[in-house]
């Protein structure tokens, strides 16, 4: 399999990374052109084992809450109304086309023909309908997605097949939200069924059916045989190839590869970088390095209170910690270095290197310009008696060895210019308790979602006012109506050239600022045994989807 | 023995009681709000409505007494309330996950027993060099931390040799590696122990009555001395579980396997307390049934126990 | 080779020579011995003379780190000089049996006692399970089992001392083997049951069995032996017909022996040889951890029996205790009433489990009486708290059995002594020849004040209890089975020791024993106690000369006698 | 029975087992096992003195390099000295390790004088209190006392300590019960010796010195359960070097790099190893001593 081949021997070199980027994705589109060869004919049949590294869900239906491991799985069973395609243009899915009024309040979707719910419920409007009401019923207790739709007022059922969105004020985004897993469209009769149900088999118009969950071992997913609506990218027409998907849950990351090698399982995810750096040049695994959309992995500096509140700080630290190495011996060059604050594969993300260049003379000549003058024993910073502590709670169930190995080298980088940086691991519950009560100066959240409007999410003063469950986004605590005003408008703008712009001066004020000392795209990868054929990453989330799968024998 | 099933019985419900009583107490001391747990954690942004529709649901709002004899209402029923998280029926939950962390503990059990036996066996009565080699392989086997030797046997025999499946795969197959690596470390404890009973017991008169009569030293390995080394071991067995139990929390984790362990882990990290609550009862129920299984193997095994009862 | 096809006068076993040593270090000197069918051989001597060391030898096994060998060792006239084990095998359980001491744990505990006596036939024979079994049941009978349907499948735990030590007799017995060795056979029994045994041993000889007896007791031995072997430190001393031994010893050491048993020995008369006698062997053990000598001399003369119209010291008016045990309760003492005068000694000799034990801790006052009263000096002394009771405490000083076990296992014996002096005051500087005076009255050397209990011997474990006792100037001494742990002949340098410090302190001593011939030897008065009562009391020559219970007849009938 | 329980009895009985032949150096193993836990004092007290190098130096450069002459023990995935760390993490283990062994003994102390002293109605209670504990096998308790704690090193000494406690527990309470109930306990009260003079003079000392032997027997079991917390991501924060989080830490990097967890395992099971034997001759020389 050339394309498997091209991928797996051409990374392991940090000039060659980004290359490598680029390849596979265009490995990946590969799939799609007709192959020759009797052995790259496409075979029925057959069960594919998924390991997942991530978290079990614990409820399979994507409008609960809505977190990433629920994509992952979603992405098998249901399907959203739109996609996204490499370029990241939006592309028929569900819907097989949409208008929007000039004012950009009312967008209407026209539904494809004969879809058909596995459970036999026609799509239709009136679905479309039922599930924005689902998302926004606060019994729901919907996150993700509620969020995504938060400028839907309502829904319409023109006709049968024509639903019209209603929106309280213009939203570029709304492609973008709609193309997410989070708002996949289910069943009516599904949800109806009440969310105990629904947690455990969601109903929707997918390639393959929720057969069965077996709590903290597995979710069987077999084939839907009258599957008839892939989006407009796959590379084929009708039912899946496989029959059938084990998707299993393996925590343990060594085990994971472990099974993936001993051929346990065909494709795994969260691949620890140096296992994957081991199977380079392996003609038996194939790589797939799909970057998630949205925020670029960073770390946030708290600007609401000392000591980043002062500009020169915070500058001072990001001139201080070195980076760039650390990322290279641990990623084994499966990761590049980001100077953005969006994924790179976000077409408007605005990348600065200038800006992120490790100067410790600086950093020091800035500390002492903003009194951080005397120094105790230890080498750190002193000023009125107040240690210059930089707390750094980290969560161990969002960042994976390497990244919290990344983070301790942050912490010895900083160290020189007399940061005291202290991480705390803490579990998830445990590591939002200290962000609420504000017990940070350092802090690193991933956050995904389609298209640039994430930024509105993570930097407008607005996402600093928690809600009443203590979250909030905005965890730079970033409070500029500057860059209020530039996110606002750029959401509400339709016109492509316009958006850009103001998406690039909001980044370039953003980055300016020193809020966030970006570090490499959200980590997304899975290792596949090349057995497995015609796999890809969804480009609007970067999960994968097994559609277009086979397995060679 | 009326009198004994009696004291056995309440003995057990007392505990029962104690565990549901400290752990319902206990867990009112995480910091946290209950009903921020059921919408989905912290994380999420529960609006002040679904806060307080899930506060009645669940009768959060009433006083903290009603609530514990409400939940002790429930527990005489066999109710374990509903997970915050998985939205499901506790009892339904565990009682799926229960059979294969108890296949496992028991099957670790079995094994541990066996190895122990056998390197006891092996290392007792022979050489100086023998018993050095055999403590050495028990205070090893001791001292090995449930993942590392799970990552160790991965790596030689998964990894490695590719002889054995480094995830459970429901398979028999998919079983060795865990049992073994639980199995071990106990190995090291239980052999210790028969070891010092079996040199106990190979010092008492009745193995001399016994070679006087003519005994080969296996004879008497067989049908005196290794009874004699069981006992302890025997009565060893409630904790050993319990042990396995712990250990299970690891293993389980490593090699991928369904169970109450991983169950436990996943309900520790999403605050899900009616689920810690149900494996903490389960678990102390499993634990209160082996002490009495164990009580009862020791007397069958040893008559004098059940002679002390009647002097 | 089969007996009956061995020589007809060939001995069932013929030894000569016989040397066993432990890493180099020989136990056993070159041990000659022949014995007979139908006749019974006696070994005698204390602890540690190499008297049982020399019965497992016989048995090819005397242990891990032995090395044996042996001018001659043949069994039924067959060789078994080189034998190898598997040799030893064949012989064992066979050809020759072992009873040992103690069939709790001589039997194993988790078997039925069926089973056991089953394995030799199993080991030895082929035959059918029922046939076996059939065997068993026979080999019960024999040795005057009950019931031996119901015996063959209990546990030694649950029958009693005398059934269990029977059963264990029919496990040597099961092939009818020509030779038995039984090492220390009686020793845990009680009198009554030690009498049962030696009368079955008596029949197994008359039916053709030769036995070889070990024992330190030359009164269970004279009951039984046709002839007897003294040994002593590895050697046989001295050899002969039972009759001479006993009547005209020819060693020193054997006449020591003789003089140290207590029974028929009139109160007063000295129990151990005379420190400063020509022969090296009377010296008593206590030597070998001591330097100097320091025998206690014999006392002589009547007891001064003063009491009369004397208030009484101690009184146990009516007293009863009872304790909670499985499925009922148990009443170890009942309705006992006994008197003790200043320098009178009081005997209470029961069998095992009679309650003398309880007496003993009601008498201490450290367990309280259900019923009754327990008078000291005239002070209601059970009824008051313990606040009250402990400045009266010193008053009453107590030995017991397994006097190791009665001390701190961290103290030396200096701090045990001063501690015991002090009575709570502070000696500073006087301790240490306080010290020093104690040890010398007890007859030990003061250096050993520095040394911890576990170093010491039994006779010098025994000589500290009561040089403790003594510390705090009680009025009232009493002991509970002081001797029964020891050799005779350290036995008789105990009661000689007690006996005179009884006399120069006018001590009230209440002497508590299983062996009547201690109690009589020690006593004054004697009462006899049987499952919790009192069923004889009065002056212990008449006593025992005349009993008037059947039960103390029993005893006196039963208690092993050299003098028949 | 516990694993304390268990351990002590097979102290107890190697203790008996070992006929005193006037042995008057120790074995070889002992002596070994008393260079190994010299070194951990040293590493302990002062770290500086035993490593080679700055543990906490990163060198992303010379991340993942195997074991050398001069990384004694390689380096981890920041570049940073293995064996430095190693070194480095001792004091922080033992500290672990010992701390969590205090808090059991303590508690178990409190309970088993309790048990021991306060009464029928105590016994019957701290019995029962006792017999709960056990109910939650070591992990389950730990785990519960981190849900509602929060993880952390602090919360993981605390919860191993509490998790050993009734382990500690009955063991004090066996051994005060029979002590109390020993002959020379009743001889000192026949001498009309207080409650209180008994209890200081002859039941302390002599249930105190076996419990601390078995005390050094429970560290290497403390020090491997907080491991396992660590593993779980529930135990030591970095970039303290601490042996369980370098095991659990150097997991991911099994296939690639396994000095990384060979020697903080071997540390790990050395030390439990050491401590035992040393447990087990202090037992025999306090045995040999009466």
């Amino acid at each position: 399999m050339p394309a498997a081949s091209v991928t797996s021997s051409s990374f392991g070199r940090r000039s060659l990374v980004l290359a490598v980027a680029l390849v596979a994705t265009l490995a990946l589109a590969g799939c799609q052109a007709p192959e020759s060869g009797a052995s790259d004919e496409p075979v029925q049949g057959g069960t594919l084992v998924y390991a997942s590294g991530d978290a079990e869900p614990v409820c399979l239906d994507p409008h609960v809450g809505g977190n990433y491991p629920q994509a992952l799985l979603a992405s098998q069973f249901l399907e959203s109304l739109v996609s996204r395609d490499e370029s990241g243009e939006i592309i028929p899915w569900l819907a097989e086309s949409w208008t929007a009024s000039d004012d950009g309040l009312v967008w209407d979707f026209t539904l494809r023909e004969g879809v058909v719910f596995t459970d036999g419920t026609p799509l239709d409007a009136e679905a479309v309908k039922v599930n924005v009401e689902h998302l926004q019923d606060p019994a729901t207790q919907s996150s993700t997605g509620y969020l995504a739709l938060g400028k839907v007022a309502e829904v319409e059922v023109v006709d049968e097949r024509q639903a019209r969105f209603v929106l309280s004020s213009p939203d570029s985004a709304l492609l973008e939200s709609l193309s997410q897993p989070w708002t996949a469209i289910q069943s009516p009769a599904g949800i109806a069924r009440g969310m105990e149900a629904n947690c455990e088999a969601p109903v929707g118009t997918g390639p393959f059916v929720v057969e069965d969950w077996v709590k903290q071992d597995h979710v069987s997913l077999v084939r839907n045989d009258d599957y008839s609506s892939p989006p407009a990218d796959a590379a084929h027409d009708g039912p899946a190839y496989l029959e059938a998907i084990e998707w299993r849950f393996v925590p343990d990351a060594a085990s994971r590869h472990a099974a993936l090698q001993g051929g346990q399982v065909d494709v795994i995810d969260n691949p620890q970088p140096d296992t994957v750096a081991a199977v380079e040049g392996d003609d038996a695994f194939t790589w797939i390095n799909a970057p998630r959309p949205g925020a670029a992995n960073r770390i946030e500096l708290n600007s609401g209170q000392a000591p980043f509140d002062d500009v020169r700080v915070r500058e001072a630290f990001i001139r201080a910690v070195e980076v760039d190495e650390g990322i290279e011996a641990l990623y084994f060059g499966t990761a590049s270095r980001s100077y953005s604050a969006l994924s790179s594969v976000e077409p408007l993300a605005y990348s600065d290197p200038s800006r992120f260049e490790t100067d410790l003379e600086a950093a020091n000549s800035l500390l002492d310009a903003a009194g951080w003058t005397e120094r105790d024993a230890d080498g750190t910073r002193l000023k009125g008696g107040q240690r210059l502590t930089l707390r750094f709670p980290v969560s161990t169930n969002q960042s994976i060895p390497a990244e919290q190995s990344l983070f301790e080298q942050v912490q010895a980088t900083a160290k020189a210019a007399g940061f005291d940086v202290v991480i705390e691991l803490l579990d998830l519950s445990s590591w939002y308790g200290a962000l609420f009560a504000n017990e940070y100066e350092i802090v690193s959240a991933p956050y995904t979602k389609v298209g640039p409007d994430v930024l509105r999410i993570l930097y407008h003063s607005d996402s600093i006012t928690p809600a009443p469950s203590g979250y909030f986004a905005n965890l730079s605590q970033l409070d500029d109506p500057e860059v209020d005003a530039l996110l606002t408008e750029a959401a509400a703008t339709s016109d492509a050239t316009a958006r850009a712009e103001l998406y690039e001066a909001a980044q370039q004020r953003i980055l300016g600022g020193f809020y966030l000392l970006p570090l490499y795209d959200q980590q997304n990868s899975f290792l596949l045994d090349s057995a497995v054929k015609g796999a890809r990453a969804l480009p609007t989330v970067s999960t994968p989807t097994f559609y277009d799968a086979w397995l060679a024998d | 023995m009326l009198r004994r099933a009696v004291a056995l019985v309440s003995g057990a419900a007392f505990v029962l009681w104690a565990v549901a009583t400290l752990t319902f107490f206990a867990i009112r001391l995480i910091p946290g709000d209950p009903a921020q747990a059921i919408l989905g954690g912290p994380g999420s942004q529960a609006s002040q409505e679904a806060l307080d529709q899930v506060r009645r649901e669940y009768g959060l709002d009433r006083p903290l007494i009603v609530q514990y004899l409400a939940m002790l209402g429930r527990l005489l029923t066999g109710d374990l309330g509903h997970s915050y998280a998985l939205k499901v029926p506790v009892a339904d939950l565990l009682s799926s996950q229960l059979g294969g962390t108890m296949l496992l503990a028991v099957m670790a059990l079995v094994v541990a027993w066996m190895l122990a036996l056998g390197l006891s066996l092996w290392s007792t009565g022979r050489s100086r060099f023998a018993s050095i080699i055999g403590d050495g392989i028990e205070l090893t086997a001791a001292a090995l931390p449930h993942f590392w030797l799970a990552g160790v046997l991965i790596a030689v025999f998964s990894s490695g040799l590719d002889w054995l499946p480094p995830v459970s795969t429901g398979t028999p197959a998919g079983f060795v590696l865990p049992v073994v690596t639980l199995a071990v470390p106990l190995a090291g404890f239980l052999a210790q122990v028969m070891r010092e009973s079996l040199l106990d017991a190979m010092q008492q008169p009745f193995v001399l009555s016994a070679r006087a009569r003519g005994e080969s030293t296996t004879g008497i390995r067989l049908r005196h001395t290794i009874r004699h080394a069981a006992l302890p071991a025997i009565s060893l067995s409630g904790w050993a579980l319990g042990w396995l139990l712990s250990g299970a929390v690891v293993v389980e984790t490593i090699f991928a396997m369904p169970g109450l362990g991983r169950t436990l882990l996943q309900a520790v990290t999403l605050r899900d307390i009616p689920v810690v609550t149900g494996v903490v009862l389960l678990v102390a129920l499993v634990y209160v049934f082996m002490t009495v299984l164990t009580d009862l193997a020791s007397r069958i095994a040893d008559p004098r126990l059940r002679q002390e009862g009647a002097r | 080779m089969r007996p009956e096809d061995a020589p007809g006068d060939a001995p069932a076993l013929d030894v000569a020579g016989l040397h066993v040593s432990f890493g180099g270090r020989e136990v056993v000197h070159g041990l000659s011995l022949r014995l007979h069918r139908g006749e019974c051989v006696a070994l005698v001597g204390e602890s540690g003379s190499g008297k049982s060391v020399t019965a497992r030898a016989l048995l090819g096994m005397a242990g891990a780190g032995a090395s044996t060998n042996a001018a001659r060792l043949e069994l039924l006239g067959r060789d078994l000089t080189d034998a190898g084990e598997r040799t030893w095998r064949s012989v064992r359980g066979r050809d020759i049996g072992l009873v040992l001491q103690d069939a709790l744990v001589s039997l194993d505990p988790l078997r039925p006692v069926g089973r056991e006596i089953e394995d030799a036939l199993r080991i030895h024979e082929r035959l059918p399970r029922a046939a076996r079994r059939a065997r068993v049941l026979h080999l019960l009978e024999r040795v005057g089992m009950p019931d031996p349907v119901f015996a063959a499948t209990r546990r030694s735990g649950e029958l009693s001392g005398g059934l269990r030590q029977r059963a264990l007799i029919a496990s040597a017995l099961a092939l009818d083997p020509p030779l038995l060795v039984a090492d220390e056979p009686t020793t845990a029994l009680d009198v009554t049951v030690q009498a049962r045994v030696l009368d079955l041993l008596a029949e197994i000889r008359e039916a053709g069995t030769g036995i070889l007896l070990i024992s330190h007791d030359l009164a269970v031995v004279a009951r039984l032996a046709d002839r007897i072997l003294v040994m002593r430190g590895g050697r046989v001393i001295e050899e002969g017909p039972t009759e001479t031994v006993l009547r005209s010893p020819r060693e020193a050491y054997t006449r020591a022996l003789l003089a140290a048993v207590p029974t028929d020995r009139p109160r007063g008369s000295a129990l151990s040889v005379r420190a400063g006698a020509s022969d090296a062997a009377t010296l008593p053990p206590a030597t070998q951890y001591g330097g100097r000598t320091r025998t206690t001399s014999a006392v002589s003369g009547p007891a001064p029996t003063g009491h009369g119209s004397e208030r009484p010291l101690l009184q146990l008016h009516h007293v009863s205790k009872a304790f909670d045990v499985p499925g009922g309760r148990l009443t170890a003492v009942d309705d006992v009433t006994l008197e003790l005068h200043a320098g009178e000694t009081l005997g209470l000799v029961g069998e095992s489990g009679s309650g003398k034990t309880t007496v003993a801790r009601l008498a201490l006052a450290l367990s309280t009486p259900d019923s009754g009263d327990v008078v000291l000096d005239g002070i209601d002394w059970s009824r008051r708290p313990e606040r009250e009771r402990r400045p009266m405490r010193p008053r009453l000083g107590a030995i017991y059995q397994d006097a190791l076990s009665s001390f701190d296992p961290r103290w030396s014996v200096g701090r045990i002594l001063a501690d015991a002096a002090a009575r709570g005051r502070r000696l500073s500087g006087r301790a240490d020849s306080l010290v020093d005076d104690l040890l010398e009255q007890v007859g030990l050397e003061p250096a050993l004040a520095e040394r911890r209990p576990l170093t010491l011997s039994g006779g010098q474990r025994q000589r500290v209890a009561i040089a403790r006792a003594l510390a705090a100037e009680p009025e009232v001494l009493v002991c509970d089975e002081p001797v029964s742990a020891l050799d005779v002949t350290i036995q008789a340098q105990i009661l000689d020791l007690l006996d005179r410090l009884q006399r120069d302190r006018r001590l009230a001593m209440l002497f508590i024993s299983h062996d009547l011939g201690v109690v009589r030897h020690m006593s004054d008065r004697v009462a006899v106690m049987r499952a919790g009562r009192i069923v004889e009391l009065g002056d212990a020559e008449s006593v025992f000369r005349a009993p008037s219970h059947p039960y103390t007849a029993q005893l006196v009938a039963d208690a092993p006698r050299i003098v028949a | 029975m516990s694993e304390l329980e268990l351990r002590q009895s097979t102290v107890e009985a190697s203790a008996e087992h070992i006929a005193p032949r006037g042995r008057r150096w120790p074995r070889p193993g002992t002596i070994l096992a008393g260079g190994f836990v010299a070194f951990l004092v040293v590493a302990t007290l002062a770290p500086s003195v035993a490593w080679t190098q700055d543990p906490n130096a990163i060198a992303p450069a010379l991340a993942f390099e195997s074991p050398s002459f001069a990384h004694w023990f390689g380096t981890d995935e920041s570049g940073r000295d293995v064996y430095s760390r190693v070194v480095a993490g001792t004091g922080t283990s033992l500290l672990i390790g010992v701390t969590a062994t205090l808090i059991g003994l303590a508690l178990g102390l409190v309970l088993g004088l309790l048990a021991s002293f306060a009464g029928r109605v105590f016994d019957f209670a701290v019995n029962r209190v006792i017999e709960v504990l056990f109910a939650f096998p070591g992990l389950l308790l730990a785990l519960l006392v981190i849900v509602v704690y929060g993880p952390g090193p602090v919360t993981a000494t605390i919860a191993v300590g509490l998790s050993t406690a009734p382990g500690y527990a009955r063991i004090i309470r066996g051994q005060f019960v029979s002590i109390r109930s020993s002959h020379y306990v009743e001889a000192a009260r026949v001498l009309g010796r207080s409650p209180a003079r008994i209890l200081g003079r002859h039941i302390l000392p002599n249930a105190l010195v076996p419990l601390s032997v078995l005390a050094t027997l429970g560290i290497g079991q403390a020090i491997v359960w907080a491991s396992a917390l660590s593993y779980l991501g529930l135990g030591a924060q970095p970039p303290a070097a601490e042996w369980g989080a370098m095991l659990a830490a150097g997991r991911t990097y099994l296939a690639t790099a396994p000095w990384l967890t060979a020697f903080p395992g071997l540390m790990i099971v050395g030390t439990t190893i050491a401590t035992t034997i040393l447990g087990r001759a202090l037992a025999r020389r306090g045995q040999e001593g009466r």
